[in-house]
């Protein structure tokens, strides 16, 4: 039998498979460089840089909870330009796809670091985090279809590069977004971001994390994130990037077959950093066994 | 940094609440330095999710051993391991203790569950025949007390602080410090420390005062382990330091608390 | 030392402590009758009723995810008159408050079944499940500010019992639901009900669920539901109940103390059929180890 | 029905993925009848969440055995359980199997793990020394037939099929049904099943066109067990019944496949 293809397009860019690592689990690749062969990653989300340095939240930033974890990083970055010199120069050597997260706190932050990031060669496509509150107005970018819309136009502007808009699920209907978002001219989405959540320490009465409020990833919040994934590929003609609690090759293809046309680890990449690796190789054996050549006849494959 | 399958070669209760487990694993145990770490992951369910950071408390050839106070669901697991039983282990992490140039007295002092780094420490820098080391441990009582024997089986001079004074001094284990340095130049000495948070900031106070330089090892959650997540940091005067890249080991003095 | 006062005020219903059992996961109280002492808890919530008799989604009805669980029920039973007529009498003759939960597809549908409720001695208050679709438009009554209010806004008329309004967290901001329900005159409200998600058997490439998407519930849930617990107690001046994946004492207290007035417990009766009556008994032992009289001190005593 | 702790007794692996487990539970033993099931929590973490469900095997006095296959996260748990350790077990649930008035000839049908409830029915049903009982086990291969020298040892008729003809017939074991009833009066016979769904459905239509009386026994995720949460909701031409209260046990002929 032929090798079953894993390739897939998303906007312009062809990844080798549909096993991205998600932004800001697996820092701009270099950390896990040794660990994990990162040549056979389908592509590498580097985490989300800023305009300017920011030094991020104060501690603790992060909690475990039932199948899950909190987060508040707080986009700690050392800015673009640092992030140009200092990171890129590693990336461009990998052969795997480079897609570079932005996050900005207005919509101008996000069309300049798409300029910059337009004029390096190898950030080969970039990821908008719109989960970031705006300082006009406070709420995040993503929350609403207008605001979101207005971040991908600005960014849409700025770089011919391959665009991915990264969704937030803190939303009443996120397939309303995704369509704002095709509509001001995304490449793809990608979905989900973290949910916002909590938890307090009950002997001091203090919230755990420093920032009171963090983001929950892994497999605690996989069914909601499978659900909107599926809800929004239905909407959507782009791509879907699948994302949120995915362990293993089984819980990627529940994606897949939801309507994502690739997926992204996140959590798992600390649980086990050889995860995507793993999915990759369990992609191929699940086709083989199903005599399925190419991974696209899965995409949307769900009966209902 | 590796990641590697290691061999449960025993697990055992050393104290109430306290066990000492000994796995083998050529790859990382053979790389470890004193004051690095390793993450495990407890079981393969998704409860406990993250992998558990540990400490090397003692390096032979290929095997290491850990000893650690059963907390939660993570080490409550890991005590319930078996011989023969495999884990998944990530390190050797972090950059682990250094000593400085030109000292030659070293004083280390260990709170509770955070004398386990420090066996491996104690015994690396006996090697070192021109120097000096001495132990304070402190413990809750003389029952939770770890390590006395074996430091003292090493031939170092070990004094024991308990909360209760159900054994050695009733006092804080810093405490004891100015009793320990009595006598040595303070510039030729450092302290290592290693214990819970307002351990090591009475060992940074009592260090100041006495105008010795220290070093102690902190702790976070840990996710990654590998500098990705920048979930582990911790402040100090030069901003924000990641525990399992920068540290877990840092000068006392840089710290805010 | 005196024994702490657990008692709490829910609009006008006393309840003997703040630990109720939640709609849905413990039927009509009697299938729990010599598992649970009854009179025990601060009060059942009824699983709730329709206007006339539902038969439920196609099974298979349940899954288990990562610490938690999808259910896609769709409200079986037997419409309020039946309910009014066999399950009444067993819950009238119990020590603790009966609230019964209703549903409906239609404005009418509460407004009536709130009526006839009101005549119902036994029939403590009334909790709206607004988390149905609406026949007339299709989306939650729960999703929009205004279609909730105009819910409580007919439920308040039909009856003078005290109303509490379950807020769905499938929405961009639930204090805003929340406010917009106290407005329209709700005595309290209780959140949250289930996240909507979904499960794919990736052998067969069909959803696990009859129904194809569910409501996840459990301790996968807790810090989202709690930090919109949060959100909202600041916001609203009427009580607040808080649930989703409280599983013991110390999940209680977290909900408490981020500022519910009361706690329901669902999920972990199936874990667990004392586990109400465990975190009765821990909630005192907390309060007398801390000196804490009354369990009114801890409600919103976060510091943050 | 009672919430209440059981002692395990012994807990050993009696075919390759298949364990015998033996608890001494004196509330809920003394209650269970036949085709009844309990819930046991495997673990105290919230994985895996919900309570699984597992038939009565065998019950002595005080005490019970469950057969159970090790299929994912909570019987793996439970394989790990060992003697003296204390579970959380609720029951006996549900209605079991019921004899209808004027059956004298009895035929078991028992597919894979299906088995383990129906070895306490057939030696409850060998009470009535008047009741002829026979026994059809099917399994996947000789590897995993469970319960043969049982059945034999109780001196029942026993007949066996297995998918790839390691022992016994190579058939299903609802196609042995015609020879295990031939000569028996069919209004006077009663079949009772339990195991996979596509074997219920066999046995559904054997027993159709040999015109006998059949029940089996039925499986849907188990939440409350207790007939509050509905979500154990199986298709009968009645209308949606719940396996955990008006089940496991049904008619054949009246179910919906
Ligand atoms: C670099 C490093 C080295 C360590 N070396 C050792 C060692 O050698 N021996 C040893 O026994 N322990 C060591 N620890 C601590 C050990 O990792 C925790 O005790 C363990 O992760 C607890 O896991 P658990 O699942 O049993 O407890 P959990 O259920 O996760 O938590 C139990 C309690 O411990 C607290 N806690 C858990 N993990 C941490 C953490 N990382 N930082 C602060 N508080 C925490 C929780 O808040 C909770 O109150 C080390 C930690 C670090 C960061
Ligand atoms: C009334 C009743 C009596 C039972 N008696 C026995 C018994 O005596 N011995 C025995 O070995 N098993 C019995 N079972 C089945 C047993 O409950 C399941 O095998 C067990 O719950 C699986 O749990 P797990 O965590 O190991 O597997 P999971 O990780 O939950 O699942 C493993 C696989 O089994 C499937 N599965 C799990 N539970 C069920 C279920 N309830 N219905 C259908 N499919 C399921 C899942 O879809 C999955 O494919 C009984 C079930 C019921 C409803
Ligand atoms: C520690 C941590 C840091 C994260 N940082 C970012 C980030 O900088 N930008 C971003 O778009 N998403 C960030 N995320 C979100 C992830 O990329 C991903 O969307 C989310 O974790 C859900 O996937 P998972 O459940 O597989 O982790 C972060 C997640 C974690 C856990
Ligand atoms: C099986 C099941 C059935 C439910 N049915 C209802 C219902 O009829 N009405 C309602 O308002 N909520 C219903 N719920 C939601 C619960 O009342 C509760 O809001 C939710 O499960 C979150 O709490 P938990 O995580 O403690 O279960 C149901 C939940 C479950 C698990
Ligand atoms: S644990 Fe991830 S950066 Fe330290
Ligand atoms: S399992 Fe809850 S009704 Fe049957």
């Amino acid at each position: 039998m032929v090798k079953p293809s894993l390739k897939v397009m998303i906007g312009g860019l062809e990844l080798k498979n549909p096993v991205m690592v998600a932004s800001g689990t697996f820092g701009s690749g270099e950390e896990y460089k040794g660990l994990v062969d990162l040549d056979k990653l389908g592509a590498i989300v580097t985490k989300s840089v800023t305009l300017k340095a920011r030094e991020g939240n104060p501690p603790p930033r992060m909690v475990e909870t039932p199948s899950g974890m909190l987060n508040s990083i707080g986009i700690q970055n050392d800015g673009v330009d640092a992030f140009i010199k200092d990171k890129m120069p590693f990336l461009s050597k990998l052969r795997t796809a480079v897609v570079v997260s932005i996050a900005g706190h207005c919509i101008e932050d996000y069309a300049r670091l798409a300029a910059k990031l337009d004029k390096v060669k190898r950030a080969d496509a970039i990821e908008i985090n719109i989960s970031c509150p705006n300082v006009k107005g406070g709420l995040e970018f993503s929350r609403e279809p207008g605001s979101a819309a207005d971040v991908v136009r600005a960014v849409r502007k700025a770089t011919r590069k391959p665009v991915i808009t990264k969704l937030s699920p803190n939303v009443k209907d996120i397939s309303e977004i995704a369509l704002a978002a095709q509509e001001a001219g995304t490449d793809a989405v990608s979905l989900v971001n973290t949910f916002t959540g909590m938890a307090i320490d009950i002997d001091s009465r203090t919230p755990v994390l420093g920032n009171i409020v963090g983001g929950l990833s892994g497999p605690a919040i996989k069914p909601i994130a499978l659900r909107m994934v599926w809800e929004t590929a239905r909407r959507v003609k782009v791509p879907v990037i699948g994302m949120g609690g995915i362990m293993d090759c089984s819980d990627a293809l529940e994606f897949i077959i939801a309507g994502a046309a690739a997926v992204q680890i996140g959590t798992a990449n600390f649980v086990d950093p050889s995860t995507a690796a793993g999915i990759i190789g369990g992609m191929e054996k699940y086709m083989r066994g199903r005599k399925i050549n190419d991974i696209k006849e899965l995409t949307g494959c769900l009966k209902t | 940094m590796k990641q590697a399958k290691g061999k449960v070669l025993s697990n055992r209760e050393v104290k109430p609440g306290y066990f000492l487990m000994s796995v083998k694993c050529p790859p990382i145990a053979k790389a470890a330095k004193p004051g690095q770490f390793m993450t495990i992951r407890c079981g393969n369910s998704t409860e406990p999710l993250l992998r558990r950071p540990f400490g090397f408390h003692r390096v032979e050839g290929g095997s290491f051993r850990i000893l650690y106070e059963v907390l939660g669901k993570g080490t409550k697991k890991l005590s319930s391991a078996k011989a023969g039983e495999i884990l998944d282990i990530l390190g050797p992490m972090g950059k682990g203790f250094t000593v400085p140039e030109g000292k030659k007295d070293i004083v280390i002092i260990a709170g509770g569950i955070g004398v386990a780094p420090l066996a491996f420490l104690a015994e690396e820098l006996l090697k070192d025949k021109k120097k000096d080391v001495s132990v304070i441990i402190g413990a809750k009582d003389g029952k939770s007390l770890l390590c006395r024997e074996h430091f003292e089986g090493l031939g170092i001079k070990t004094l024991v602080a308990t909360d209760d004074g159900s054994c050695g001094k009733k006092c804080f284990a810093t405490d004891l410090l100015g009793r320990s340095i009595a006598g040595k130049k303070p510039s030729g000495t450092v302290v290592y420390a290693c214990g819970p948070s307002p351990m090591l900031k009475a060992a940074a106070n009592a260090a100041k005062k006495l105008k010795v330089e220290a070093y102690g090892s902190f702790e976070e959650y840990i996710a990654c382990g590998v500098g990705a997540c920048l979930g582990c940091a911790i402040k100090t005067k030069s901003g924000y330091k990641l525990i399992c890249k920068d540290g877990p080991v840092f000068k006392l003095e840089e710290m805010i608390w």
